[in-house]
């Protein structure tokens, strides 16, 4: 590794650059959504793009996110390979049947005559007071339904190179990026929301989970925040002699089976820690992979962390209690190993 | 003089004619093995089935005016727009009798047709398609093509959203669209008084600081008329605008559909007033074409749509397990390729 | 039980018998969505009170679903007692923001001040070539996200008494009626779908699972079509010697996990059945909680059977292929017992 | 002579000031633990804060006509409507500050403050609470009552289905609502010329048959005038209108927005035609209020204001496992009560 692929950048920085890079190869990719032109997103994700590529190509929207989304829709069956922003993921509710109904099954009703390379970008999670309308992550919501690959990266090298694969792919993907992890300046500074980012263009796979710390006691899988969560919990146990090994799951759908279960044959045991709603979310997808076809290898029983079942509150005091972090992991890891 | 040139004439007849015969052979197809007890999932042609028979006027007056780069989309009543259009009637057909041959390999069905040669689509979702066409439109002024795009609804998807958003869109990015409303007097039972808040969709244009026409009476050259000027608008760069024709249901919302919602006399008084038979005696009386040459074209358009049924009858259903495939494109940028869903035997 | 407790009805004809009294009890209650008026629904749920009530209370509306939707919800807040009927549980997607952002967190979000007593009712299912949009049951859909009790019955008895629950009850609840129970004319005759139906008013309730067949070598849990697939599949076992215990789920949330860990408790075996998609799905929730409340009971892996990750396909041929049936079930049960 | 009678110009005087204190002090709570760094999740307000100074007219210009009994919903930028409403202003400080003696016990926060007892409600979604309205505004015509419902969004939401939708709704069901559309400029960054195909939405009531108004300037008695005559309109049963008023907004479109999209001189220029201002030199200069009576409402107005965040700050903040509580009404109707939703001790 030279010098230059030491580069640090936040997440913002490493997404918009992404797309940058990939509308300088193709001119069929562009960008639009709500204040993704001046502003840059409201979230960062489209910083500079105006300024480089013009309002033709960095457009943005009315508040009308039905006609934007279908509109990316029908430009991409055209052929072009746009990127629509839903600025909150929480907002997913008044275009939710572009999403689900036709950008995800027009390839498949189709029988697999019209293509639609797109990427549907949106900001998700909470832990920063913004109440129950704005802090979700509802991975699930997307996971649960065919036709569209569904990733959600944690670090800005994946940031950066699931963008890349996600505009160059010719299906439609919905690319969760999480707000904590995008690096900005109005925001609690993470260390995770900076990391290094080579400045070429790569690609990361949109369907493979990563092993980001190897252990052989417990297998923790998370992804985005409650992956940090539990490197952090990780390294209070290892003091302690546990050896904990962490999956960021990366990509909700299609879900990364293999890497889970192959942890859960070295480790044994297995929590699963999620910043969405616990039923019919992401531990019980990954809980019930592993209870399908590893049921033997268990030695305990499976631990689901999540959102109790409750809208997001807004007080701090609430919401705290409601998202899983790192004690709340390692002590769930302590009980689960001296099982 | 013809103020319409009589070739144009001729494809609108034939075309109309076209369709009437698809619809009607139709609901001879989707009747088969629903008799003597009307079963929706029985028969050669099974699901729902929404049928346009009277409702040609609105899809050839404008679809006379597209060329093969123009994008069409289309609700969940489509066949009149997709044959205007110039989608593969065998495919389309096939499609419709749930074959491997059929444009969506047996996967979409009736409200679920995609031509991507004859840029055409459609789906189930009322109102969805309006955006699709917004896109198409901004496709072809991002690259700067003249293509036009028109999306055709019903007068009770005139009132969703997506309407809504979607106009104000185009016309803010003064895109080349045409929305096509087809008032034919319900949204399945409700009346159009009972759904929008005024007499007429034209007058919605006016929201978006666009033209609205008003077609009355299912006139197919009147409709021909009024989408010439759209259309022109449209490829000049001058932006979207709305047509809405006043249109007629002949046949139920859908197959099996008691019809309780209006009166028995109401249909056979629109058939009165029948737009292809109204357009032959123009031809007639103009001089536009002759006996021969409608019952030629009668004939033509009949042979077309017999062949095409014959072709989906013909053709073999796909494999079960083929409802596994297109989900996904295959990946072919150094990313790895999916797994495949899993599947049950059955 | 006298004669007139062994009337029969339909899934539909329970289900307006059931608004039908409600409306008579409380004034308050009131209809409204496509069709529901002179139609009387597609699905025949609002037969004959347009008669009975008159349109004031039984209220047709424009295609305009988050309109009235959102209307539901402001009239509940005042006080009244909406039924709002969204015609297929596959167009949630255009209103979806009225039911999970405001239907769903308003009362949590005022602290327990404003209280929601309404009904979305909406009409889910397939097996009838309806294709890609109209065939969908979409439990985890809902079932994922907090603030609304979601219930769908299998039995017109049931139809009749969870329906009567549900207006009573002051918080929203998502009232899932299948298709094929519902007993229409125009639909696959199926025996399921009519059923012993008290005429006077009862209640059941709305987060308790059934046993509707018990066993001893194998629990499978089901909704709707997939709990009486189960119970045709237990048939065949039984004459083979194989006890099959079938659980019909009723409510998707809350999930009445007692009854299901029960049974597995008296089982040890665990099959789940679901007619929504696989991933994130029913099944998924149902065995994450076996996994983690009564894994040592299992003397078998879970499985799963549910739409494979695949929008609904239209032809016949390749629809059955997606549907789990009887047959599925029963060779799965025939695979377990010998594990 | 005074076109408007001097109790309703000093409410609307009064209550304007009490906004605009009320928004200025919030910058400064707002601010607190958020220096030198600014950092949204800190100090004791935190998430988004979206404030309205500079947009009091729109509120009071309607309100002054409004009851106990009529129903108010609004956007994520609520507290000028909350407070022109009559919500308790106590309970709303603290539901900001989020303490367990707020509206909401702290679950709500700024954007979703619900008092039934004002009958006012809002909502972080763009449009979505104009339903709410034609919901309330159902409920006030099935109950036989004359009550009024009105709705509050911002230029930006009126592109968004749901306003078209429920507008279109209310005008078939001739329902008593207002929708009242603050014309603020943008919609966070974007200018309405980008996001709207008509220069003033008043002409969108066009497409539902029922009026629509503009008001210039900011100016509240303008806007009394206009609002008198809609909500007199709706509580005679005539149906629905729009109304739309010019607003400034003073502030960012956040806390902690750096209004790249707009010139350094543009509020600067706005505060020159302060609608307070205008109001108080208006009623000094028709005799509608004396010097020390002036005086007298702003002293009220902020010592009003001035003890509510005093409250806030005083109440306790709720008990972490509070969290769990207020998901469901319980149950008392024989149907079994839920079990209590897994919690974490964290
Ligand atoms: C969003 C949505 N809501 C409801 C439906 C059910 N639905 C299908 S067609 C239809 C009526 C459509 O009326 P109109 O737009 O006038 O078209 P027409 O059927 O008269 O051609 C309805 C309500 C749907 N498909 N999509
Ligand atoms: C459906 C939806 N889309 C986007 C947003 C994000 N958002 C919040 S406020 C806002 C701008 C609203 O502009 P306007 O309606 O003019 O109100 P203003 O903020 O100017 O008062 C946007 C885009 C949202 N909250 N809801
Ligand atoms: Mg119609
Ligand atoms: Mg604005």
């Amino acid at each position: 590794m030279n010098t230059a692929t030491k580069r640090m950048l936040t997440g913002s920085k490493a997404l918009s650059e992404a797309i940058a890079q990939e509308m300088e190869r193709d001119p069929r990719v562009f960008v639009m959504g709500e204040d993704v032109a001046g502003y840059g997103g409201i979230f960062g994700a489209t910083e500079g793009l105006l300024n480089k590529f013009g309002p033709e190509r960095v457009r943005d929207t009315p508040i009308s996110e039905t006609a934007f989304i279908g509109t990316a829709i029908g430009a991409a069956a055209e052929g072009l390979r746009p990127i629509a922003e839903l600025m909150f993921v929480d907002f997913h509710g008044v275009c939710m049947d572009q999403i689900y109904n036709h950008m995800a099954k027009i390839h498949y009703m189709s029988g697999g005559n019209v293509k639609l390379p797109m990427v549907l970008m949106t900001a998700v999670g909470g832990g920063y007071d913004d109440a129950a309308q704005h802090s979700q992550t509802l991975y699930a919501s997307f996971g649960h339904l065919p036709g569209m690959k569904v990733v959600a990266p944690s670090t800005p090298y994946d940031l950066k190179g699931m963008m890349t694969s996600a505009i160059r792919e010719d299906n439609p993907v919905v690319f969760m990026f999480h707000k904590a992890l995008q690096g900005l300046a109005w925001m609690d500074q993470i260390d995770e929301s900076i990391g290094i980012v080579p400045e070429e263009s790569y690609t990361v796979p949109l369907d493979k989970a990563k092993v980001v710390r190897e252990g052989t006691d417990v297998t923790i899988v998370g992804v985005q925040m409650m992956t940090h969560a539990a490197t952090r919990a990780a390294d209070r146990l290892q003091a302690e002699g546990i050896s904990a090994e962490v999956i960021d799951l990366r990509s909700i759908a299609p879900l990364d089976k293999d890497t889970i279960l192959e942890s859960v044959r070295k480790t044994h045991r297995l929590i699963v820690v999620d910043e969405d709603y616990l039923s019919y979310g992401m531990t019980a997808e990954v809980a019930a992979v592993v209870a399908e076809e590893a049921l033997y290898e268990l030695e305990a029983p499976i631990k689901r962390l999540a959102i109790p079942n409750v809208p997001i509150p807004y007080s701090s005091v609430l919401e705290k209690f409601v998202l899983p972090n790192a004690d709340i992991i390692y002590d769930e890891v302590k009980r689960i190993i001296s099982l | 003089m013809l103020s319409i040139e009589a070739s144009q004439l001729k494809w609108m007849y034939e075309t109309m004619v076209k369709i009437r015969y698809y619809e009607e052979t139709m609901v001879q197809v989707y009747a088969e093995g629903k008799n003597p007890v009307f079963n929706i999932g029985a028969g050669p042609v099974p699901g729902e089935m929404h049928l346009a028979a009277g409702q040609e006027p609105a899809a050839v007056g404008i679809c006379a005016h597209l060329t093969n780069d123009d994008t069409v989309t289309a609700p969940h009543r489509p066949h009149h727009h997709a044959i205007a259009k110039g989608v593969d009637l065998m495919k389309m057909t096939a499609e419709i009798f749930g074959k491997e041959t059929g444009l969506g390999k047996g996967k979409g069905g009736h409200m679920h047709l995609f031509d991507p040669v004859a840029k055409f689509s459609c789906g189930g979702i009322v109102a969805a398609g309006v955006p699709h066409a917004v896109g198409a439109a901004l496709a072809a002024k991002m690259q700067g093509k003249d293509y036009v795009a028109v999306a055709f609804i019903g007068e009770g998807a005139a009132n969703a959203g997506a309407f809504h958003e979607s106009l104000n869109l185009a016309a803010v990015w003064k895109l080349p669209v045409i929305v096509v409303i087809e008032d034919n007097a319900y949204g399945i039972s409700v009346p159009k008084s009972a759904s929008t808040a005024v007499p007429s969709n034209d007058v919605r244009g006016a929201a978006y600081g666009i033209p609205g026409a008003y077609v009355k009476d299912n006139d197919p050259l009147e409709m021909y008329r009024v989408s010439e000027e759209a259309v022109a608008r449209a490829r000049r760069g001058d932006g979207p605008s709305i047509i809405e024709i006043e249109t007629y249901r002949y046949l139920g919302h859908f197959q099996g559909d008691p019809e309780v919602y209006r009166k028995k006399t109401e249909v056979p008084e629109l058939h009165q007033r029948d737009p292809i038979v109204r357009l032959k005696n123009y031809m007639l009386a103009e001089g536009a074409a002759t006996d021969s040459e409608i019952s030629q074209m009668e004939e033509h358009a009949k042979a077309e749509v017999d062949a095409a049924y014959q072709f989906a009858r013909d053709s073999a259903y796909p494999s079960p397990e083929a409802a596994l495939d297109d989900v996904f494109e295959p990946v072919h940028t150094g990313v790895t390729a999916e797994v495949a869903a899993t599947g049950q035997d059955s």
